[in-house]
């Protein structure tokens, strides 16, 4: 029998975590020295009070649905991807090779492509990792962590010695061009009629990211792929017994765990610099584990907690303008919510475990 | 490549191979007694910070060397807490704390030096001298055997020397003491060292503390041995190879040894060659910095003798669900 | 309830343990409910209960493994408290787990000293525990080689290992909890001798098991435990095993599987050769054949661990080997493609497996979606790529009527319910397809009195129905109640084929020790144990 | 409006390029009581948005250090007529961009004299940060201020890498000083930004000599840091805020503005004697008047002096 109700584990446990966070993060910003209300009025300004913070942050936040779905399926099979950050830096080269090197007529033609490249390069860095896992049982925590530093290297490699305009000194691709770039939430939601900043950088990605969410739970609870999946999370002899494959499912999984987070790319890399630069990805890959964790692995909560942490980022890096506060403060807040929501996640439970118990007794 | 030269190159190896030594032994205390470490790297971090931001404010290595030891256990004890007490996903706790001190120490530098994240340089009692040893300088002369002596082995930081040291310690304690056996039992089956009257906590919080002491004396020894002074994020993603070196030394502390001294070759020769002209191809320098990286998901895969872990490794010991 | 002493010694000598109103619940679990004993010294006190039914629970108190919600240990007389295992050691109690507590990889002389060394130096107290182990061995015929590894030894000198762990660290108290499940009949009466041994020495033991025989072979005292509390305790000599049942039961059972005489037909399963290496190169299964018939129950009888569970694996599909398997005459492949749980049961196999919780079952999963395991593709199931749940809810309470799962909720998880509900949601899943062939792995472990006889009553339908039924369990009892033909396994062969009606649990025993006969020589323990401790015996 | 200075990934205090910059606005803001805003980058994916927030926020004029900042302003600049972009070591073509350049070579140049005048092992060294033509430009100087004074002279050039994680890599920069001090050599130029920190302290610790960059890095090891090789960023960067505002356009800054030069304080004067400051102040004044042409790397992609 559950000893809490699903509510409670669900969403009482993560915010409790997430209030501790940042009860913490007050702290450290005292600390310091500064003044924690004056911060987080600052960063609720800077990151909600204007289009142009919102536009911020939701062009944060599509990063962060991508990786933290692409977690997210993994962890349903109970496979921990930490190699959303290369996967995702490989779905840029593949956005780069696609905008770069094909000469597209209009954008609506070469999102499609964009998407599919992403797609198939990240699903691509994260195949030999799932490969090695199914057939050799090598542990994926720590292939996939090889695999980001390996796809590191590769890109520099690349960029320094291939993909660089001639000229040019910044390791960085040139410009896609004007035909490739995405529409700004600016323009899509001026053919509403709605005012939105033209600075910010969200664009229709953020919709193709909702799409993504709601793909994923189609997949995830409503398919017979994401029956055996879930099957194969919960017991791999079970599984087993029931005809799944273990082998497919773990490369499955990796597969599409990949390819989502590599259609991070069309966010960072086609929709907002419009160019490949070095560590474009920036730790989305890693903040997908905390958005992941916080929203319990369900699209939704994903949605969701990507939202917090793009607020986070957008609001941190108003920190860093406008304050003394340096933008490393929001790795620190980032690290105490992956901490207490990931790690320490039974340090809330117990107690409330334990309230739920005495309670029954005493029923009885 | 004349001798020189090799032995300039070795000589790297040795300083390079030290900060992944020590994490690799920490990495080895830690997943021996069953509790994973992914979080190498920030402790190795946050005592790098911390010792040299001591050193720098007291004027004495040695102080800094005693901070940045207490940071570093500070983040084990985090650990500790999530992965023993509270039974966390070690993993992600690791994860955790790897961001907490690269957050940390930028916070904390800044605040208190406001240099951009950095310490101030350090300058001498604040910084691990060279150590020569003994007849270093009469010997110098001998063919061969002068120059391993006095190049090679000589002139290190005394962190250097430490590190060497703690690999037949580590494998004295582990092997041959009360201490070693009931830690490898921990990290095979739990459940017998605890029927066996011995507490799993203690022995792998005992564990856990000193991974913090040798991911402490590994970070002091990047920021006051091999540099003068805290950078952000300088170390580089050493945490990381230390625990691949771990892998490639199947958990062992002299395997970890070679494997860490491999790695630092590989570290030693993309520092002076950016890319390795061998004729028919150029190997570019990227493909140096991988190899570590690369070679330890051959090692994974199995197909250059197979690595197996502690049994225990990652799962916290529950007794009643 | 009564505290009890045996013949011989005075009645005043105060009890070597005495525990009172001891209470431990694990989360909503009641495990032990006010639980009250006194276990005299110098005697063999038994402690008989249903699966379940917090034999090793309360066991484990003792020990200190777990710690008691209420409740007071005495010892000798004192009030001790035990928080810790290392408390129990000092207070003489020596335990052997039903699960045993042994480092895989370390030697059994390192298993030994593990807790107990002298000082911080290691190589001292591995010599001294040598020499001790070597008088241990002889006092007490516990013969194991001190540097062989744990993963090396088979579970009989496992089992040594433990006992010799106890003794080392002086135990005046030693407590077995379900010592014979892992040995072969012989090997039973072997630890049973040893045990009288210790007992003759003054020790005292207490011996768990949920078999009525062991009880009354060689325990003094019997306590009997029901759901959680603590229903008797009685003399053994004073009671019979109908009684003992009723009180592990609360009623009165039926110890017979009724049953019309089995009119075997045509071979459905014919097996050749049957070979399967596991992971780690071991071979589990060296050439096995065998066949099953329609309309009859085939047993297959044998320690845990001698390739039965390989055997029901390779036959449902989830793991591969070689040889020829036949089912109807069609060849199955056993290795590559088609060699799935998926394709075994589009071709006409049910399986029912040996452990619901790890297999049989997703527990996180509600009912509904748990009769659809292993059946997801299913096109009564399904609708495209996507699952058909309105349909899988409605087949799911048509069955969870018709086998009476309680309650009958489709959407609870599995988890939620007891573990005889369990095991009949798979066994609806499996029978209600009516398979040529049911593979069923021990139907009725950790399932109470009442569901037994469903249970039991299911499978001689199927086979009533002209099916073929693989049964395997390691309950010989049951193998007898229920089978028509038997097949005894032993170290992943087969030992040899009986007629249910013409073979008892002698026979068998020693079938199962991989021994044709009795041997002339020595008592059959000596030659088992030896035969075992050469051939590897099971693992 | 408020000006705005962003300082590229070494950070504003490398004790070289950026602090250079800094050092630069502090002395306007000190100067005049005014403020100015300031980030440092801590990844390559912030420059967009840090232009864009000083650009929205009505700074003006926005000041960036490195030529990494080129391709962010080509594609924020249009967006922002009315502020004026300022590329320190970059190009951009736009009519609101301001693109400085200096004229590292001729520096170099005279440090390499120096080098020269102050080696007694007829082997120098230069460490470069990421090898491109600009690091590549102060080497090609360097070697032919080195060769002008002692044409046989060795000098062991090495960059640190490829990507910008070269300019904060000290451990590395003190490797590379082990091994070109190996090899010989007794005087190294670091053109490296903040790896450059790491070869100094390394060179000071073997007790050979140094040259500084950018800044004048002579005190951070009195009596070892034989000088530095002055690039005024901190000239440029006061000059356009003392202005209040700047136009669009290309602006070189050489030998004869000041633009370069190479220091001489109280911690190096004992190194520099007499003679060799009359050689090098005449080699200056060579340069300033045609006299001398030192060649500049960027102009051909190729060095007489040097090979890479
Ligand atoms: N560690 C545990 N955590 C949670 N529940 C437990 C734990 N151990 C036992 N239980 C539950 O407590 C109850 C009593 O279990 P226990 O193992 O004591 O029974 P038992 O009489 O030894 O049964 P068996 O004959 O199967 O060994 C069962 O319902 C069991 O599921
Ligand atoms: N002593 C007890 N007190 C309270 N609950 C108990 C006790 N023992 C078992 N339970 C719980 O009661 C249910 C039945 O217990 P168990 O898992 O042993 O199945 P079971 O006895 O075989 O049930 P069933 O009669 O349905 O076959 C489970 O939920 C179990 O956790
Ligand atoms: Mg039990
Ligand atoms: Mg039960």
């Amino acid at each position: 029998m559950d000893v809490v109700p699903k509510w409670v584990d669900m969403l009482l446990v993560p915010l409790i975590s997430l209030l501790i966070a940042f009860a913490l993060s007050g702290l450290v910003i005292v600390a310091i020295g500064e003044d924690p209300v004056a911060a987080l009025k600052l960063m609720v300004t800077g990151a909600l009070g204007s289009t142009y913070g919102w536009g911020y942050t939701l062009y944060y936040a599509t990063n962060f649905i991508f990786t933290g779905l692409a977690v997210a399926v993994a962890f349903h099979a109970r496979l921990f991807n930490i190699g959303g950050e290369g996967q995702a830096t490989l779905g840029g080269l593949g956005v780069a090779l696609i905008a770069l090197y094909i000469p597209w007529p209009h954008w609506a033609l070469a999102l499609p492509a964009a998407m599919i490249a992403a797609a198939l390069f990240g699903a691509a860095w994260a195949w030999l990792p799932g490969v090695l896992q199914a057939y050799r049982g090598s542990h994926i925590v720590i292939t996939t962590i090889m695999f980001n530093f390996i796809a590191g290297g590769l890109l520099n490699y690349l960029l320094v010695n291939h993909m660089r305009p001639p000229g040019s000194m910044d390791p960085s691709t040139a410009r896609f061009p004007e035909a490739t770039h995405l529409p700004t939430l600016h323009d899509v939601l001026g053919v509403f009629g709605i005012e939105f900043s033209r600075a910010a950088p969200a664009n229709i990605s953020f919709l193709i990211a909702i799409l993504a969410c709601v793909f994923v739970w189609a997949l995830i609870w409503r398919t017979r792929f994401g029956y055996e999946l879930r099957a194969y999370g919960h017991s791999e002899p079970a599984a087993v017994y029931a005809g799944i494959s273990p082998k497919r499912i773990v490369v499955w999984a990796m597969l599409i765990s990949g390819a989502l987070a590599g259609m991070m790319a069309i966010n960072n890399v086609m929709g907002e610099a419009e160019r490949l630069v070095l560590n474009a990805v920036e730790g989305a890959g890693f903040i997908g584990i905390a958005v992941a964790l916080m929203g319990r692995n369900h699209p939704l909560g994903v949605l969701l907690a990507a939202i917090l942490f793009g607020f986070l980022y957008q609001g941190g890096a108003e920190l860093a303008l406008w304050t003394a506060i340096p933008r490393e403060l929001i790795v620190v807040i980032q690290a105490l919510v992956i901490l207490l929501t990931g790690a320490l996640d039974n340090m809330v439970r117990m107690p409330i475990e334990r309230f739920y118990i005495a309670r029954r007794l005493r029923r009885t | 490549m004349d001798f020189l030269t090799i032995i300039q190159i070795l000589d790297s190896t040795l300083r390079l191979a030290t900060p992944l030594l020590l994490a690799c032994l920490a990495g080895l205390f830690s997943e021996r007694a069953g509790v994973i470490d992914i979080g190498l790297e920030g402790k190795m971090l946050i005592a790098a910070f911390t010792s040299a931001a001591i050193a720098a404010m007291t004027g004495s290595v040695w102080i800094g060397l005693l901070a940045g030891i207490g940071a570093s256990i500070l983040l084990s004890l985090v650990h500790g807490l999530a992965s023993i007490t509270f039974r966390g996903n070690q993993l992600i706790s690791g994860v955790a704390i790897n961001f907490l001190a690269s957050g940390l120490t930028v916070l904390v530098a800044q605040t208190w030096f406001k240099q951009g994240g950095r310490t101030p340089s350090l300058m001498g009692g604040a910084r691990f001298e060279q150590i020569r040893l003994p007849f270093a300088n009469e010997i110098i002369d001998i063919p061969i055997f002068g120059p391993i002596y006095a190049e090679l082995l000589s002139g290190h930081s005394i962190l250097v020397y430490v590190g060497l040291l703690c690999v037949p310690l580590t494998w004295y304690v582990l092997f041959r003491t009360r201490f070693g056996l009931r830690l490898r039992a921990v990290g095979e089956n739990p459940a017998a060292v605890d029927t066996a009257g011995v507490s799993v906590a203690g022995i792998r919080y005992a564990a856990v503390i000193i991974a913090g002491v040798l991911c402490g004396i590994a970070g002091a020894y990047l920021a006051t041995g091999l540099q003068a002074g805290f950078v952000k994020d300088m170390t580089a993603g050493r945490g990381y190879m230390a625990l691949a070196a771990l892998i490639f030394a199947k958990w062992r502390p002299w395997y970890a040894l070679y494997a860490t001294l491999l790695f630092g070759l590989l570290q030693a020769l993309a520092l002076r060659y950016q890319n390795i002209d061998l004729g028919v191809i150029t190997i570019p320098v990227q493909f140096m910095d991988s190899l570590p990286y690369i070679l330890t998901v051959v090692i994974l895969a199995g197909f250059v003798g197979r690595a197996i872990p502690p049994r225990a490794g990652g799962q916290p010991y529950v007794k009643e669900r | 309830m009564t505290g009890s002493e045996i013949q011989g010694r005075p009645e005043t000598a105060a009890p070597a343990i005495e525990l009172r109103g001891i209470s431990k619940a694990f989360g909503p679990v009641q495990a032990n409910k006010d639980i009250s004993i006194k276990v005299a010294p110098g005697t063999i006190h038994g402690i008989i209960g249903e699966n379940g039914a917090g034999k090793s629970t309360l066991m484990s108190i003792l020990y200190g493994f777990y710690k008691a919600d209420r409740g007071e240990i005495l010892i000798g007389g004192k009030p001790t408290t035990i928080p810790d295992s290392q408390a129990a050691i000092a207070a003489g109690i020596g335990m052997v787990f039903q699960h045993f507590k042994l480092v895989e990889n370390f030697t059994v002389l390192e298993n030994i000293v593990l807790g107990a060394e002298d000082g911080a130096r290691l190589t001292p107290s591995l010599a001294k525990a040598r020499k001790a182990l070597t008088a241990l061995a002889e006092e007490y015929e516990l013969n194991v080689d001190p540097d062989a590894l744990i993963e090396e030894i088979g579970v009989g000198a496992q089992q040594r290992v433990e006992i010799l762990k106890a003794l080392y660290r002086r135990a005046d108290i030693l407590i077995l909890d379900e010592p014979t499940g892992v040995l072969t009949p012989p090997e039973a009466d072997h630890l049973f001798r040893i045990l009288r041994n210790l007992r003759e020495e003054g020790k005292t033991v207490i011996l768990i098991t949920h078999k009525l025989r062991e009880i009354m072979d060689v325990t003094d005292t019997v306590s009997v435990m029901r759901r959680g509390e603590m229903t008797a305790t009685v003399k053994t000599a004073e009671t019979s095993p109908a009684e003992l049942a009723e009180l592990m039961v609360g009623r009165k059972v039926l110890l017979r599987v009724e049953k019309a005489p089995a009119e075997p037909g045509r071979t459905i399963l014919d097996v050749r050769d049957l070979t399967v290496t596991d992971g780690d190169g071991v071979i589990r299964l060296k050439g096995v054949s065998f066949d099953v018939r329609a309309g009859e129950i085939l047993g297959i009888a044998g320690v845990a661990g001698n390739g039965q569970s390989e055997l029901l694996e390779v036959l449902g599909g989830m793991r591969e080997g070689t040889g020829e398997v036949r089912l109807n005459d069609a060849p199955l492949p056993l290795s590559g493609r088609g060699a799935d749980a998926r394709t075994r049961r589009q071709a006409g196999i049910g399986h029912v497996p040996e452990d619901r919780h790890r297999e049989g079952l997703i527990l996180d999963y509600a009912a509904w979606e748990n009769v659809a395991f292993g059946y997801q593709d299913d096109p009564a199931y399904t609708s495209g790529l996507f699952m058909d749940n309105k349909a899988i809810r409605a087949d799911t309470e048509a069955k969870m009527k018709r086998f009476d799962v309680r309650p009958p909720n489709p959407d609870l998880a599995a988890k939620n319910f007891s573990g005889g509900n369990q095991q009949k949601v798979v066994l609806a899943r499996e029978i209600e397809r009516s398979p040529e062939l049911l593979l069923i792995g021990q139907p009725t472990r950790g399932v109470d009195i009442g569901a037994i006889e469903f249970i039991h009553e299911q499978i001689v339908a199927l086979r009533d129905q002209g099916k073929a039924i693989l049964l395997v369990s390691v309950e010989l009892e049951e193998i007898l109640a229920l089978s028509d033909r038997i097949v005894v396994m032993f170290d992943g062969r087969i030992m040899g084929e009986r007629a249910a009606a013409a073979t008892d649990e002698r026979e068998l025993g020693l079938l199962m020790a991989g021994m044709e006969s009795a041997p002339a020589d020595k008592p059959a323990w000596q030659a088992a144990e030896e035969h075992l401790d050469k051939n590897g015996g099971s693992a | 409006a408020e000006p705005a200075l962003i300082y590229d990934l070494g950070g504003k205090y490398d004790k070289s390029f950026n602090e250079s910059a800094f050092n630069g606005a502090q002395r306007w803001a000190d100067e005049t009581g005014e403020d100015f805003l300031e980030i440092e980058l801590s990844s390559e994916a912030q420059r967009e948005q840090a232009l864009r927030r000083f650009a929205e926020a009505g700074a003006n004029p926005i000041i960036t250090t490195g030529f990494a900042m080129s391709s962010p302003i080509e594609g924020v600049a249009p967006d922002y007529p009315d502020t004026t972009f300022v590329t320190i070591d970059g190009y951009v073509d736009a009519p609101n961009v301001l693109t400085i350049g200096f004229s590292e070579h001729e520096g170099s140049y005279l440090v390499g004299m120096l080098a020269a005048m102050a080696s007694e092992s007829d082997t120098v060294g230069f460490i470069g940060g990421m090898d491109v033509p600009l690091i590549r430009k102060f080497a090609c100087g360097y070697a032919q201020g080195v060769k002008a004074v002692k044409p046989e002279a060795t000098v062991i050039s090495n960059m640190t890498g490829t990507d910008p994680s070269a300019w904060n890599d000290p451990v590395k920069g003190s490797e590379l000083t082990k091994a070109q001090i190996s090899q010989g050599a007794d005087v190294i130029f670091a053109a490296a930004g903040g790896t450059g920190v790491g070869v100094l302290q390394t060179a000071a610790d073997e007790d050979i000599l140094s040259i500084g960059v950018d800044s004048n890095q002579n005190h951070l090891h009195p009596g070892k840091v034989l000088t530095s090789m002055l690039k005024r960023v901190d000239v440029a960067v006061y000059d356009i805020l003392k202005a209040g505002e700047a136009e669009g356009g290309i602006q070189t800054m050489a030998l004869e503005d000041d633009g370069v030069g190479y220091a001489v304080d109280d911690n190096n004067r004992d190194l520099i004697t007499e003679d060799m400051t009359s050689a090098v102040e005449e080699a200056k004044q060579q340069i300033i008047d045609g006299g001398v042409e030192v060649h500049d790397y960027t102009s051909d992609d190729s060095c007489p002096a040097l090979t890479f």
